[in-house]
């Protein structure tokens, strides 16, 4: 005997959204999360997040089956394996429930919309730019990714390699290291990279509990400004390392602003303004006007360029 | 359990035991006993082990206690301990009423207790074994080890063995590890010293030389008190005796004015006509043979067994007797020999196959050999035949319990349900249900390794009566003894083995205490 | 205490022996076994009329399909504890059955040849494990912590920071589809068959009385002529292959093979096998228990998170669970013996 | 007869410094040894720069910590699976106190979570040693429980560096003189806790009762007390280290400390702890945990690949236990030479 749900609405709209992050406690969810609500309070609509302490890639799949029960509008996620949680996803859409992925993707042919945070070719190109550039375009760097299987993490360092193949020869990837986005593995990751390897002149990290670890272990070290290190960092982690030095520039994108379009691409979904294919359109709030691409995939816009000069206007 | 003789003695009911023990008690004298316990009752659930435990130590004296297994004098030594607390009755020590609420609290009141189940810590050396909690200190509270030593070395001299004394008490014979005990409580240099059979497992030299240490302790000004299945021990030390039967008090008297007879008729309350009651039977064609059996533990053992005999296997402790049986069976390995059933070779190491081919070995360790305890009289009188019980591979309860029915019956196991768990049963209820569980298998030989150690005369006469009826019944049986008595009267042949040998093999007609005693020690043999 | 006259002499006739100490009532409902069943049905009354959704067919077959490996490896799990030894490494035997089975099928293999092969190594990971504890003699706490980051390494080091994804949707199917007209996952089906075949083994075979004999007593267990490293073999290599096939049914079901699938579910494992009432000293314990001590997380899982409170809370409620079981248990049994001392005295 | 005191005379300098050479730990100080040759001729860095020589120090020492509780738990035949979520809360606890009390002084801090993890300890202890249940059993379930306690109290809460005063951070990676300060905690901790259980009588007690709990119990030993108190040292260690993560890592989210359990155990049996209790040294443990962090960080030196990481430290998990157990089967055989030849 289930006691009646408000909103899984016959009428009105059911606006009940509920974000599922890789997993809890993570800074870089949180405020794309609070992003979401932002944004789905803007709409009138229910914000809930749910998630795993976690990130491994099956945890997520008994929350998307309880959303399934429960009847929510849409399960707004940031997937933590390309395929596990896609039949999970598939029964919540069979049962009417839009899926948006955000951040980290799965199959495109398992959820409604991918809400891209950039283009991987874009997010490869600013981090390749900002360490050659830092190092003088020539020696040896390594990269400090998250955990081995990061779908997004994965597609990046492919790119960085073409990229610094074909246009920094002088450039050498030595090695690629896996943190687990764990603050602790990544801090201990460091360390061995810079005994691994004695030439080593900078580190890319292209996630945020990375480039923290990292910039933590260099800046307590003797490599400390010898070292070079860049990736995809948050303002409110980096501060303190861009002010004394450790860290020159690094980039990101806005995961407030993510999660925003994100909620608003699930209620353009449960409007049915938009289906999910190519050329679709919607309104997401302040952002303004968005357009479908292809495979489903939204952009939400170029990486931003975070250094000591306008770090200070940021706050997440 | 109601008398089924006319008993001789005393004989208080279980009712109302105080009275009649008050009766024959001895007269309190003037001076309060070094120990004394006056009607001391403990029950474990159903099970009540005493009902009125009472005793008197006095200083300067050793003081034996006997009872048929389960007449609560473990129990008893347990309560004095400080293990179990009593639930009724009087403790005085030195005349004060005590109550220990842990054997630490006895230990430093001046009680040292060789328990029957020995006590060691096997990863420990034999010094930290003996000195564990009271080690010696130096400095800033730190154990002096060279001190701990040397008083161990001392005591090892003054029991005349050789035990490396760092050497870990694991792996220690069952003799030496009693040996450690004794160290033990000596070291304890106690007011009270309390030895639930210390000699079950050792040698008559070393008995011989507990003995020595035991008188010296009494003419210290000691109290002791000794307990033992074995008479003969209890008249060449002992200076007083008390007897218990049921959990209850008896009678206590002066050794000289007492003798076996007088005390068999006081644990049982009836006469026990014959110890060993073999009777003749025909012998037949042999059934197991060992030629050339060889192990780091024994060389070249060669024994046969026939059908209808009985083949003593005599030996001082040590002697590997034991060893042999184990690889006999299979459940030990060994090097090089061979055994032979009814004339068909047995694979090694493999007592599946031994129990196949007819053979079953009743274990010296009933309780952790013998029987699966913790679980019940049922499964464990047919673990030895699960695998012919079955129907289509599947073995259900019933047919467990049909088995068992007419297993424990056929033994006088004493249970009222088939689901009681073995554990809790006493001593001789026990060797009973191993007797039976192997004789279910319907062996063609049967090896038994002591089978009367620690059990009390009334069982012990049923178990001989048993064999006996096997033996009559074409059965070849081994068995393994080192109570000569037992040897002499049952066995229609006797091998001796010492130090891993067989030194000989003497018929019904040449066996003798002595004849047997020689070979086993060596003495006047060549060595 | 025992009335039988003790008639002295002739064998043969049978005595009267009772089969049964205590009345049936009490055998059966003061078991543990019979208080996890109870605490089972207790939960799903209480989600069935307080928890919204919990009603739905649905929470069954998203309960069985997450318990699924959990109650396949607690059943070899459940015959291992009782023989008194414990096997950590079943998770990442999974792992590597998983990580087998993607890079087979990507180097081109069929599905089948290549879930065979992982059955064959789960079953020579269980055998590892089980002659390092036997034959060569090691205590199986220690062997299997060793084992677990071993296999889970090796099923790392073949898979990189690769996920296989592409599996055949008839093989994946059988994962994620259900018994045509029931609410329950296909998945049931071998979990029923397993769990049968376990339980006749273990309560109903001369194998299983010697499992059982062996965690109560080794020693006397080895003088009845039972097997023990025979035994002990067998239920280490059952358990790996049993593991193998819970990684195949994993890999399929999130239609994932990785590397790192199914880290940690050995202490869930464990943990259903204990809650359920098998004693971790061994010889005590019966399937029956464990399987609704599985079921009965499950259940609480879900009834939490349909609730809407953080499914993390199950942990503490599992742990809670497990700890209150044991100590109940043992508090029972001192207060048991207390009130019939005082009955008595 | 007196033969016998001569003949077992204690050893010389000869005997002793071959009965060091005998000894368990020798093995796994050689076996470290290696690793770090091997891995320094490959790459000196790993040694030689400032660095290389601090972390070598600095990496190991929370472990060398709950690796050394966990030593003194199993000693007494029982484990304590539930570290890894006593350091979680501990650090947790720690981050929270300065965050939201920003007037306590760092000691005070420290103090409270240290206690903090004792108390949780206590909880473990009592429950194993009053309810007589055994600690595998209870401290599965607190590990669940602590763990799942903590995931509640944080929720999406994280604790980051700059909530923490930079006095406290500077704990992590202080040095005096050549030694960082988390080191020489973790070797003031393993002395002080090698001097109790090898010199103590209540330290000895400790391995009698893992050798033998129910002869400890009628020997007289207060068994459930000290095994109460193994836990609760166990739990204080586990907080010990829970703070000093905190001041090494900066950041504490739910999950710090997860599956350290293992590690700590892992650690012990390298080091020669026997898992059925009665015989190890937290020395042997403390040099287990270093071998194994330490071959974590030379692999990759090595050209092992990241991920063949959990394969060797499986590897050499076995191997240490084979090895006590040879070593187990030889001294069996030398002691019966020895006291046949002194008969
Ligand atoms: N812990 C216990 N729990 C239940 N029953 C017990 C316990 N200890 C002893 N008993 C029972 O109490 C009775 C007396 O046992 P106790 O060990 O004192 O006898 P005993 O005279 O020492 O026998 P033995 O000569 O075999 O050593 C027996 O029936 C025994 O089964
Ligand atoms: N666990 C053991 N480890 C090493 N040696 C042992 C062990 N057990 C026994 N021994 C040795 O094996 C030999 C035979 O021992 P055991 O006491 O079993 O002889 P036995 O003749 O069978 O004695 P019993 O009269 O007790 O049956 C002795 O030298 C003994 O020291
Ligand atoms: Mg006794
Ligand atoms: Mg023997």
């Amino acid at each position: 005997a289930s006691t009646g749900d408000s909103g899984s609405g016959d009428g009105s709209k059911n606006y009940q959204i509920t974000f599922l992050p890789k997993n809890l406690g993570n800074a870089y969810f949180d405020t794309s999360d609070a992003g979401g609500e932002k944004a789905i309070k803007e709409f009138k609509g229910t914000y809930a997040e749910v998630g795993p302490a976690k990130a491994s890639p099956d945890a997520q799949v008994s929350y998307i089956n309880t959303l399934t029960q429960k009847q929510v509008g849409a399960i707004v996620m940031s997937a933590n394996d390309q395929k596990a949680p896609c039949d999970a996803i598939k029964q919540a859409r069979d049962a009417g429930v839009k899926v948006v992925t955000f951040d980290s993707d799965t199959s495109a042919d398992c959820r409604d919309l991918f809400i891209n945070q950039a283009t991987a070719e874009g997010i490869a190109k600013v981090q390749v730019d900002l360490i050659t550039k830092e190092i003088g375009d020539s020696g040896e760097i390594a990269v400090l990714s998250a955990a081995a299987n990061a779908t997004n993490q994965n597609a990046w360092i492919d790119l960085m390699k073409k990229d610094l193949e074909a246009n920094h020869p002088n450039v050498k990837l030595v090695d690629v290291v896996y943190g687990d986005d764990d603050d602790q593995t990544s801090f201990d990751k460091t360390a061995g990279l810079l005994q691994s390897h004695p030439n080593l002149k900078g580190i890319v990290s292209p996630t945020t509990v990375g480039i923290a670890a990292a910039a933590r272990y260099l800046s307590t070290s003797s490599f400390k400004g010898q070292v070079k290190l860049t990736g995809l960092g948050t303002p409110n982690q980096m501060r303190e390392y861009v002010t004394d030095g450790t860290v020159e520039e690094f980039a990101l994108w806005n995961p407030g602003d993510l999660g925003y379009l994100a909620a608003y691409a699930a209620k353009a979904l449960i409007d049915g303004d938009i289906t999910g294919k190519e050329g679709d359109s919607f309104k997401a709030g302040d952002l303004g006007e968005y357009k479908v691409g292809k495979d489903g995939t939204v952009l939400l816009g170029d990486p931003f360029v975070f250094n000591k000069d306008n770090i200070g206007d940021f706050k997440f | 359990m109601p008398p089924a003789a006319p008993a001789t003695g005393s004989t208080p009911s279980a009712g109302a035991p105080s009275g009649a023990a008050a009766s024959t008690a001895p007269a309190a004298p003037s001076a309060p006993a070094a120990l004394e316990l006056r009607d001391i009752s403990k029950a474990f659930g159903q099970v009540i082990a005493l009902r009125s435990g009472t005793l008197r130590l006095e200083s300067g004296s050793i003081h034996a206690l006997i009872g048929e297994n389960g007449a609560g004098k473990s129990t008893l030594v347990k309560i004095i301990a400080g293990l179990y607390q009593r639930d009724a009755g009087e403790f005085l020590l030195g005349g004060e009423s005590v109550d220990f609420r842990s054997t630490a609290e006895s230990k430093a009141a001046g009680i040292a207790v060789i328990y029957q189940e020995p006590t060691l810590f096997p990863d420990l050396s034999v010094t930290e074994n003996i000195f564990m909690g009271r080690q010696p200190l130096k400095g800033l509270r730190r154990i002096d080890r060279a001190a701990m030593r040397e008083q161990a070395l001392g005591l090892f001299q003054r029991l005349g063995v050789r035990i490396h004394p760092d050497r870990p008490a694991r792996g220690l014979s069952i003799a030496d590890q009693q040996i450690i005990e004794i160290a033990k409580a000596i070291s304890l240099d106690a007011r009270v010293l309390v030895m639930d059979e210390p000699t079950a497992a050792l040698s008559g030299v070393e008995v011989d030389r507990l003995f020595a240490v035991a008188r010296a302790l009494r003419d210290e000004g000691r109290a002791l008190l000794f307990i033992s299945h074995r008479f003969d021990e209890v008249f060449a030390l002992c200076d007083t005796v008390t007897v218990m039967r049921d959990g209850a008090y008896i009678a206590t008297q002066p050794i000289a004015e007492t003798d076996t007879a007088k005390l068999v008729r006081q644990m049982v309350g009836r006469d026990v006509a014959e110890l060993f009651p073999k009777q003749e039977a025909v012998i037949g064609d042999e059934l197991l043979r060992v030629e050339g059996l060889t192990s780091p533990l024994f060389a070249d053992v060669d024994l046969s067994v026939r059908s209808g005999e009985i083949v003593g296997l005599a030996g001082l402790v040590g002697a590997g007797r034991s060893e042999v049986v184990r690889a006999v069976f299979g459940v030990d390995r060994y090097d090089s020999g061979t055994v032979t059933v009814e004339g068909r070779a047995l694979a090694p190491h493999d007592p599946t196959a031994a129990m196949r081919a007819g053979l079953a070995l009743v274990p010296e360790d009933r309780r952790a050999q013998g029987l699966v305890l913790g679980t019940t009289v049922a499964r464990n009188l047919t673990m030895a035949i699960r695998s012919k019980l079955t129907k289509a591979g599947i073995l259900t309860r019933a047919a467990e319990n049909q088995a068992a029915r007419v297993w424990a019956s056929r033994l006088e196991v004493k249970s009222s349900a088939l689901d009681a768990e073995v554990g809790t049963f006493s001593g001789g209820n026990q060797q009973k249900v191993v007797l039976a569980k192997w004789l279910a298998t319907n062996p063609k030989v049967l090896i038994v390794d002591e089978p009367t150690r620690g059990i009390d005369v009334g069982t012990k006469s049923e178990v001989h009566r048993l064999l006996s009826e096997l033996a009559g019944q074409g059965l070849g049986i081994l068995m393994i003894s080192s109570e000569l008595p037992e040897v002499l009267g049952m066995a229609d042949r006797v091998i001796v083995m010492r130090e891993g040998r067989v030194t000989a093999e003497l018929s019904r007609a040449d066996a003798n205490p002595e004849s047997v005693m020689s070979a086993a020690t060596g003495a006047g043999a060549a060595a | 205490m025992s009335t039988t006259a003790s008639a002295a002499g002739s064998t043969g006739e049978t005595r009267a022996y009772r089969d049964y100490g205590r009345p049936l009532w009490r055998r059966v409902l003061l078991s543990r076994e019979a208080a996890v069943i109870a605490l089972l049905i207790l939960v799903w009354i209480v989600g069935y009329t307080q928890v919204p959704h919990f009603a739905a067919p649905i929470t069954l077959t998203f309960l069985l399909q997450d318990m699924a490996p959990v109650l396949l490896i607690a059943l070899p799990m459940t015959l291992i504890i009782i023989t008194g030894e414990i096997d950590l490494s079943v998770a990442s035997v999974m792992g590597l059955s998983s990580a087998l089975i993607g890079i087979l099928t990507q180097q081109g293999w069929a599905f089948g040849a290549a879930f065979l092969v992982a059955l064959i190594v789960g079953l020579v990971a269980g055998l590892v494990n089980g002659v390092l504890v036997t034959v060569v003699g090691l205590p199986s706490l220690a062997v299997t912590i060793g084992t677990l980051a071993l296999y889970r390494g090796i099923a790392q080091g073949l898979l990189g920071s690769k996920a296989i994804t592409d599996f055949p949707s008839e093989w994946t199917s059988l994962a994620t589809g259900n018994i045509p007209g029931t609410p329950l996952p296909i998945v049931t089906v071998l979990i029923v068959v397993l769990a049968l075949v376990f339980g006749l083994l273990l309560h109903f075979t001369p194998f299983g009385r010697g499992v059982y004999a062996i965690g109560l007593s080794a020693d006397a267990a080895a003088f009845s002529g039972v097997r023990i490293t025979r035994t002990k073999i067998i239920l280490f290599a059952l358990a790996g292959l049993v593991s193998a096939v819970a990684g195949a049914y994993y890999t399929l079901r999130f239609g994932s093979a990785r590397g790192d699938n199914a880290t940690g579910l050995e202490l869930s494992v464990v943990a259903a096998v204990l809650l359920g009432g098998v004693s971790i000293f061994g010889g005590r314990g019966a399937l029956p228990g464990v399987l609704a001590g599985a079921l009965l997380i499950g259940a609480i899982a879900s009834a939490l998170r349909l609730a809407g409170i953080t499914s993390d809370v199950i942990n503490v409620v599992t742990g809670v669970l497990l700890v209150l079981s044991v100590v109940i248990a043992g508090l029972l049994g001192k207060l048991r013996f207390r009130r019939l001392r005082i009955v008595k005295s | 007869m007196s033969a016998a005191t001569t003949s077992f005379a204690r050893r010389g300098v000869l005997g002793r410094l071959s009965a060091l050479a005998a000894a368990r730990e020798t093995g796994i100080f050689l076996a470290l040894v290696l690793v770090l040759v091997v891995t320094t001729a490959k790459s000196p860095s790993f040694l030689f720069s400032a660095d290389g020589f601090r972390d070598l120090l600095l990496t190991p020492s929370t472990l060398v910590l709950i690796a050394v509780g966990q030593a003194i738990v199993i000693i007494t035949r029982n484990v304590d699976l539930s570290v890894g979520s006593i350091i979680g809360l501990t650090a947790y606890l720690t981050g929270v106190l300065f965050k939201y009390n920003p007037g306590l002084p760092i000691p005070v801090v420290m103090l409270l979570a240290v206690l903090f993890g004792a108390g949780l300890g206590l909880v473990n202890g009592v429950l194993v040693s009053v309810a007589k249940v055994p600690s595998l059993v209870i401290t599965l379930g607190t590990l669940y429980a602590y763990r799942g306690i903590n995931v509640v109290w944080t929720g999406s809460n994280r604790i980051n560096a700059s909530d923490m005063p930079r006095d406290f951070l500077a704990i992590g990676t202080a040095k005096l003189w050549v030694l960082p300060v988390i080191t020489l905690i973790a070797v003031v901790v393993l002395v002080i806790a090698a001097l109790v259980l090898r010199s103590s009588r209540s330290g000895r007690e400790l391995y009698a009762i893992g050798s033998d709990p129910d002869a400890a119990h009628l020997y007289g030993l207060k068994v459930g007390r000290r095994v109460l108190w193994a836990f609760v040292a166990s739990g204080t260690l586990a907080g010990l280290a829970g703070v000093l993560y905190t001041a090494r890592y900066g950041t504490v989210d739910s999950q710090a400390g997860y599956g350290l359990e293992l590690q700590a155990v892992g650690a012990a049996v390298i080091g020669g702890v026997a898992i059925f209790g009665g015989s190890g040294s937290v020395g042997g443990a403390a040099l287990g945990a270093v071998l194994l962090l330490t071959i974590n960080r030379a692999l990759p030196v090595l050209g092992i690949p990241d991920f063949w990481q959990g394969a060797v430290v499986g590897v050499l998990i076995i191997a240490a236990i084979i090895l006590d157990r040879l070593l187990a089967l030889r001294q069996a055989r030398k002691l019966t030479v020895m006291e046949d030849s002194a008969a």
